[in-house]
């Protein structure tokens, strides 16, 4: 995607191009994807990426990045655009692969289609965000963080203490795969899941785009700018707020069943907190608010943490090189998070790949000082 | 400003620290409250529409203390149809408090506001009921699935039972967050009584200003108006993924509309212009189109002339009267410029320390020696 | 301004009142507690020392529960961090124990209980002394780094640095001291001594006692001193504060130093008590004590020593109902049910919230 | 696909080619280099768990002397998998992992997991793929034994077993402990607490089916999760109940040591405690093993290890552990080198092959063969038509206060 940007930049047809996508988001949003999906085998079989691990490995690799782009998406309608902390998103990404679960595998018995299990896995989600977002979202934004936080820790508990009805720690094996006609999904053939995941994402980016743009979209950031203002212009703060929540859930049921049957096991310790805090790192890396910003961010991150560090660690002791080679990158990582998310945050807080609205509101501290004490001297006036 | 959303910049700041939290000066006698409760309940009921008196607004003995200060203290106030009137004194006068108190940003300690005769708000009646009753019916669906289970021990009811009673929580956590009239006539019906919501006097048509402007300040005007647009924007989360004609129609009218009002209070062009970046007179100008955007009756001004120039200013109230010739609003204006008012204001009352000293015309209210008095101290501007 | 001049003013006479209720409650409180526990259990000496549990428990969480009340009291920032930094407050506690690794000068260098009383006192005192100063410091560049350059930012920004800040410290001290527990010796004696039919540790008096202390000492200085009142001010309107001439940054540092030294008394308790740390205890503790400021009505100190005192119980009767496995999702079933129905916690004041 | 394909088969022509070339040199490797994948989470707290695995495994390659058959043996970087993400083993990581295994050509056979919840979705494609898989650590019924739902795991081949363990399975290990318990120590009243984990847990449940089964009596259990910190609460409520033992099951990354330490705080200095091989993890010289963090406290620990405890090669096994790596061996460190042997040992049998795809068969049947005699630092064993390894014979070690160590008291098999 940034590949095409960069070659076009300077191209004159450029501004058409724009021009015409802008006009048609949603068609230039399938459009970047088919390059993406396209673009990407070629990616990966060019030098160095080509050294890394074999075409196949990083298809399938790119279908479980996916999967966090779909989680970053929907997180980023919670975080980004209606600017609620939500501390334990990865619980949504839990009940949506229990449900999968539930729906279809021996231990239950049941086998629904696949397709309608995405529907499902997203419905339920939905209604537990519902569920915690209805008594919670009422409360101030930084309780909600410790009451997201808290839902995050008990989800998985659940999971793993009712025995009876989740096979506890062992977890739920034994998933069907999905099943479209025509289709094979086996676990050495990446392809299909690749295909599959490509056609999820896009669908979930275009509707997020549109509603992002809508009606609605505008409440949301306009509760992110300022709630009292928007309550006292009309908007219902809650029920808009629970609409993010329960949209950006019904996002993480989607990921949910989609991992679930590509895995073939649910269990507890899939869905732990770190999960959520990874994901949240993502939407802030990539650039909270804007979808392009998240996805990239998702997909860059997850590549970089389970290939790139890995490799990294290969290379370096196999080629025995000095100092480099007693370094675990992997250990690293979540310094690594750590470090970008603070430094970012200082000196890039609209994120790698921001949206511009978000760019001009970070950036704006000054402007918010200066506002601010025009107020004071209101104030005094 | 750091302070959280909801608590507008004047108001005596939250204790944060220590043992002053504990505070709750209860201090006004049990019977007046328990007169105020029933006169509450009779009145709250009446539909919005009904309203004999030819009031658009009726305060009546309205009190507010935070913590120790009495910021209103038993005032009594009402707005006819059609007319200008004017709410004055000098600083901390509690003008603002009030407005707060009408616009349902706060519960007063004791009295009533009415809209059209129907009583919105005041102190709430049993509000710790409400969160019982979302829970209530959970429950005894609960229990009586439970019973059915034990007598059918089958786990397919008891799935059914489990799914029901979700359902039932979230039906009661959903409309007690929607708050449709068949759930407010419930609380009624049930003794409670709780406060419309800013956003529920908005729909009563009651649209307002602040003080220290409070517009989206990274939003464009176009979007500031859109936003004050959207209790009349109809357009469901369906319409806006699947971008029916119907939204996309509406979205068109609304941004005509949009242009109008603009238009209408002089910001010809700037719809594009973030709002932060516009200059402080039409960021006054912007907050009243975003107002004008819900189509209220009664428009609530707070200082709008505040830190004005003397050019500025008049332009403002050029406004103002023409906001009443040509849309036949009615205004409620607060000031503590006294010179500002008395050229458009039919009728002028008057605070100081929280009280109301004076009413009337204008020139009743310039020549009342209490007045005059007051405002000795504390010239104005 | 005035409601600030009003605040400034040293603890009246009020506030007195009502610190003794506060007591009296808290008295009733665990009486209360006992007796249910002994109606479960059916036996006064357990139910005697799971009490003494509980309130050891619950002095450790207060602690580190004040550290984040009083940092969002004064910037309203949830700074994830602190329980990252308690963590940190035990290794150190640790490492002054032993002296490993690199603390051979100020080192202890034991191994094992120390009974010579005078001894001993001189030893926690530097336990102390160490951890405390430490830990303090390092919140306040943590502050002077991560947050204060963010003063002025969207909310959701100092927060993710937080996070970002927890992540830092939590993986530099693995990379310090690797992934598994390191026993800490337990300097204090184990002795006990029979009390309603129980044997109470000497180590759980001295914790719950040196956290009370502690807490007095932090309301005085809250409630009586300059730089208190500057603090309280500063926590109810920040540009008030700067205009009646209080040093913002000053204030802000200050805060941050005694929350990071309440984390570092902790951290003592913590090594002393379980006797041993891991590079990992600092997000559930920082989850539990964040739980506990939340549930107490964050930015209200009382609030905070009391939902930490809460929490501990809460676990601590889960526990002693043979529900261990339950107690965390118990604990936030509780944090949620409680702001369902008083939004603001326990002690927080509940205004202003309907918008 | 099709590239990726044409790919790998100009990769084998080439190291076929290799080999001819080196065909002249006598010897060991003159068929070409194979690869030995491992697979073992290697961040947070099991990194200490996954080490002493590793070495045990590079250990037997050079005791082997880095061949097999015509076979040259090597581990690089690059075929040691970490499926740990975000500081914990994470199966999604663990499916990715072993799908790149799959696909490496070189890779003859892979070691590992440690979590049975990798395992889990391991199993399917290392199956469907016929890769020879053996397990050091997983010891959940359910990953071999059909009764237990293992077929649902291994669909692709039901009957083409290619999922191998060393350790034999939770309901040995388990039972075993109850039975020292009742007829050794002669205990009857036993307190359970479990670490909420795939491994601890399983075991705990065999333990209790067992005891309850013998005339035990479990006074209560619990269940802590390996974050846990204050035990105090717990153990103070079990003291009450009066157990005459304390059971605990898991490792000790997940709490071991700690409710140790917490049970003789709690006034139970006296009340044995007994664990399964996942305390079994060397002597107190040993950094992060039970006994390290224990100390005096372990005077009444006793632990079980699913291995023979007293046969002659052990002991020179941990010397040269010791010598190598200069820490003692784990439990694990001996399982790990044990299924190495098992690999090597079938590349030896399997003979030579056309191409790697043709070998990597060759070497998963001769490895599972039921009929093979396997002899390993871990003793004689056979694995039977599931993949679990005939050996059911449990060690049990008591605190040995002098040596700091444990010292092997008895064990008990339960093949007979």
């Amino acid at each position: 995607m940034t590949a095409l940007r960069g070659r076009l930049a300077g191209n004159p047809t450029i501004d058409q191009v724009r021009s015409f996508a802008s006009a048609h988001r949603s068609l230039a949003i399938v459009a970047a994807m088919v390059v993406a999906g396209l673009i990407l085998p070629i990616l990966a079989q060019v030098p160095p990426f080509s050294g890394f691990q074999s075409l196949d490995v990083w298809i399938g690799g790119f279908s479980n990045a996916g999967v966090f782009v779909l989680l970053a998406l929907g997180l980023n309608i919670v975080v980004g655009l209606a600017g609620l902390l939500d501390l334990g998103y990865a619980a949504f990404f839990a009940i949506g692969a229990y449900a999968y679960a539930y729906g279809s595998s021996p231990f239950s018995g049941q086998h629904f289609p696949f397709i309608l299990m995405l529907m499902v896995g997203a419905l339920v989600a939905a209604t537990f965000g519902v569920l915690l977002g209805a008594p919670t979202l009422r409360l101030r934004g930084d309780y909600l963080a410790i009451v997201t936080l808290g839902f995050g820790e008990i989800v998985p508990i659940v999971f793993l203490n009712s025995d009876k009805y989740t096979q506890g720690t062992n977890g739920i094996g034994g998933l069907y795969k999905p099943e479209i006609p025509g289709v094979e999904f086996t676990l050495l053939n990446p392809w299909p899941f690749y295909v599959l995941m490509l056609v999820i994402v896009t669908i979930v980016m275009v509707l997020i785009y549109r509603v992002q743009e809508s009606r609605i979209g505008r409440a949301w950031m306009a509760i992110r700018e300022d709630e009292l203002a928007a309550a006292s212009n009309g908007l219902n703060t809650v029920t808009t707020k629970l609409l993010a929540f329960a949209l950006g859930a019904s996002t993480a049921g989607f990921a949910g069943v989609f991992n679930a049957a590509k895995l073939t096991l649910v269990s507890p310790d899939q869905f732990g907190s770190t999960v959520s805090f990874a994901i949240l790192a993502m939407v802030v890396l990539g650039g909270m608010g804007n979808i392009w910003g998240v996805a990239l961010g998702a997909f860059v991150i997850y590549t970089i943490q389970i290939v790139i560090l890995k490799q990294l660690n290969a290379f370096f002791g196999d080629n025995h090189i000095p100092i480099l080679q007693d370094i675990n990158f992997v250990q690293y990582q979540f310094l690594l998070y750590g470090l970008a998310l603070v430094l970012m945050m200082l000196f890039r807080p609209e994120g790698l790949f921001p949206s511009q609205r978000r760019k001009r509101e970070l950036r704006a501290h000054d402007a918010a000082a200066t506002e601010s004490e025009a107020v004071a001297a209101m104030d005094q006036a | 400003m750091s302070g959280q959303p909801g608590v507008p910049d004047d108001t005596p700041p939250v204790e944060v620290l220590a043992e002053k939290a504990l505070v709750e000066p209860e201090d006004i006698p049990r019977e007046v409250l328990a007169e105020d409760a029933a006169a509450v309940l009779a009145t709250a009921a009446s539909s919005a529409e009904a309203g004999t008196s030819g009031l658009i607004l009726n305060a009546t003995n309205v009190t507010k203390r935070f913590g120790g200060l009495i910021a209103v203290n038993d005032v009594s106030f009402t707005v006819p149809e059609g007319a200008i009137v004017s709410l004055i004194g000098p600083n901390g006068a509690g003008k603002t408090t009030f407005f707060n108190i009408i616009a349902g940003i706060y519960d007063p300690t004791s009295g009533r506001i009415a809209v059209r005769d129907r009583t919105m708000v005041a102190r709430p009646i049993r509000a710790w009921l409400e969160p019982v009753l979302w829970v209530a019916p959970a429950v005894v669906v609960g229990l009586i699935s439970a019973i059915v289970v034990a007598a059918a021990n089958s786990e397919t009811i008891g799935f059914l039972g489990a799914a029901v009673t979700l359902a039932a929580l979230v039906a009661m956590l959903l409309s007690a967050i929607a708050r449709p009239d068949w759930y407010q006539r419930l609380l009624l019906r049930l003794g409670i009584f709780r406060s419309a919501r800013p956003n529920d006097m908005v729909k009563a048509g009651i649209g307002r200003t602040f003080q220290n402007i409070r517009l989206f300040q990274n939003m464009t005007a176009e979007e500031n108006v859109l936003v004050g647009m959207h209790i009349k924007l109809k357009a469901t989360l369906i319409d806006a993924m699947f971008s029916t004609p119907r939204n996309q129609r509406e979205e068109a009218a609304a941004r005509a509309r949009a242009e109008e009002l603009l238009n209408l209070v002089g910001l010809r062009g700037v719809g594009g212009e973030l709002a932060k970046n516009l200059p402080y007179g039409d960021q006054r100008r912007l907050e009243v189109a975003r107002a004008l955007a819900s189509d209220p009756s009664l428009l609530l001004l707070d200082e709008p002339a505040a830190g004005m120039n003397p050019r500025e200013t008049s332009d403002m109230m050029a406004l103002i009267n023409k906001l009443r010739t040509e849309l036949g609003l009615t205004i409620l204006l607060i000031e503590h410029d006294m010179k500002v008012v008395m050229g458009i204001s039919d009728r002028v009352t008057v605070l100081d320390h929280g009280e109301r000293i004076a009413e009337g015309t204008p020139d009743e209210v310039r020549r009342d020696p209490r007045v005059i008095e007051a405002y000795l101290g504390a010239p104005a501007s | 301004m005035t409601s600030v001049a009003r605040s400034a003013s040293p603890a009246s006479a009020p506030s007195l009142i009502r610190r003794f209720r506060l007591i009296g409650f808290s008295l009733i409180g665990i009486a209360v507690y006992f007796l249910i526990l002994r109606l479960m259990l059916g036996n006064t000496g357990t139910a005697t020392q799971q009490v003494a549990n509980a309130l050891t428990l619950g002095a450790i969480y207060a602690l580190v529960a004040l550290g984040y009340t009083m940092v969002y009291g004064i910037i309203e920032l949830i700074n994830f961090a602190h329980g990252d930094v308690f963590m940190v407050g035990s290794f150190v506690a640790l490492w002054t124990v032993t002296s490993d690794p690199w603390f051979q000068a100020i080192g202890l260098h034991q191994t094992g209980t120390v009974t010579a009383l005078p001894l001993l006192a001189l030893y926690l005192l530097v336990m102390f002394a160490v951890s405390m100063t430490v830990v303090g410091l390092l919140n306040v560049t943590i502050e002077r780094l991560a947050y204060r350059p963010l003063r002025h930012a969207p909310r959701v920004a100092p927060l993710i640095t937080a996070i970002g800040v927890s992540l830092i410290l939590q993986n530099v001290i693995q990379i310090i001291v690797g992934t598994g527990d390191r026993p800490s010796p337990k300097i204090i004696p184990q002795d006990a001594f029979p009390f309603l039919g129980a044997e109470i540790r000497f180590v759980n008096v001295f914790i719950v006692v040196t956290a009370l202390i502690l807490m007095y000492i932090l309301t005085l200085f809250v409630g009586r001193t300059r730089l208190g009142r500057a603090m309280r001010a500063t926590a109810q309107d920040q540009q008030a504060a700067q205009l009646m001439g209080v040093d913002l940054n000053q204030t802000i540092a200050i805060t941050f130093l005694i929350g990071g030294a309440l984390a570092g008394a902790a951290g003592v308790f913590q090594s002393q008590y379980f006797g041993f740390v891991r590079f990992d205890l600092g997000f559930n503790a920082g989850l539990k004590a964040f739980t506990a400021a939340v549930l107490g009505g964050i930015g209200n100190l009382t609030g905070a020593v009391l939902g930490g005192f809460l929490i501990a119980f809460v676990e601590v009767f889960a526990a002693a109902n043979g529900q261990q496995r339950w107690s965390q999702a118990i604990v936030f079933v509780v944090l949620i049910t409680v702001l369902v129905f008083r939004p603001a916690g326990l002690l927080g004041q509940q205004i202003g919230e309907r918008a | 696909m099709k590239l990726r394909q044409v790919g790998a088969i100009a990769g084998i022509g080439v190291l076929v080619l290799a080999g001819c070339n080196q065909g002249g040199t006598s010897g060991g490797g003159s068929k070409g280099t194979v690869n030995i994948a491992i697979e073992l989470p290697q961040q947070g707290s099991e990194k200490a768990a996954s080490d002493p695995i590793i070495n045990g495994i590079k250990l037997a390659v050079k005791d082997a002397g880095g061949v097999a058959g015509n076979y040259k043996i090597e581990i690089p970087n690059s075929v040691i998998y970490d499926d740990a993400k975000d500081g914990a083993h994470d199966p999604q990581t663990g499916a990715q992992n072993m799908s790149a295994i799959a696909a490496n050509a070189n890779v003859i056979a892979v070691i590992g997991p440690l979590n049975s919840s990798v395992a889990k979705v391991q199993i399917p494609i290392s199956n469907e793929a016929g890769l020879l898989q053996c397990s050091p650590a997983n010891t959940n019924e359910g990953l071999t034994k059909p009764e237990f739902g293992a077929l649902d795991i291994r669909k692709a081949n039901p009957n083409k077993i290619n999922y191998v363990r060393v350790v034999t399975t939770d309901d040995n290990q388990g039972p075993a402990a109850a039975k020292y318990i009742l007829e050794v120590l002669k205990k009857t009243k036993v307190y359970i607490i479990d670490d909420t984990e795939t491994f601890g847990k399983g075991i705990s449940d065999n333990f209790q089916k067992y005891l309850e089964a013998n005339g035990g009596t479990v006074v209560a259990r619990d269940g802590v999760p390996k974050t846990t910190t204050d035990y105090s609460a717990i153990l103070t409520a079990a003291k009450a109940k009066g157990p005459e033992a304390i059971y605990f099951g898991g490792v000790t990354a997940t709490g071991g040591a700690r409710i140790l330490k917490a049970a003789v705080a709690a006034g139970m200095a006296d009340v044995p405690y007994i664990g399964p091989d996942g305390i079994y993890d060397g002597s107190g010289a040993t950094k992060d093993s039970f006994l390290n963090l224990a100390g005096d406290d372990a005077k009444n620990a006793f632990a079980t290890a699913a291995a023979v405890g007293d046969f002659p090669g052990r002991a020179d096994f941990e010397a040269k552990f010791k010598a190598e790596y200069n820490t003692a061996p784990t439990g694990y460190s001996a399982t790990g080198y044990a299924c190495a042997q098992v690999v090597i040992d079938a590349i030896k049998r399997a003979g030579d092959a056309a191409n790697m795809g043709e070998l990597r068969e060759k070497v998963r049947a001769a490895a599972v063969d039921p009929s093979i005699n396997y002899t390993s630092v871990i003793g004689a064993f056979k694995f039977d038509a599931n993949g679990d390894t005939s050996q059911k014979i449990i060690s049990f070690y008591g605190y040995d206060a002098t040596a700091k160590d444990w010292a092997f008291k008895s064990q008990l098999d339960f093949a007979k």
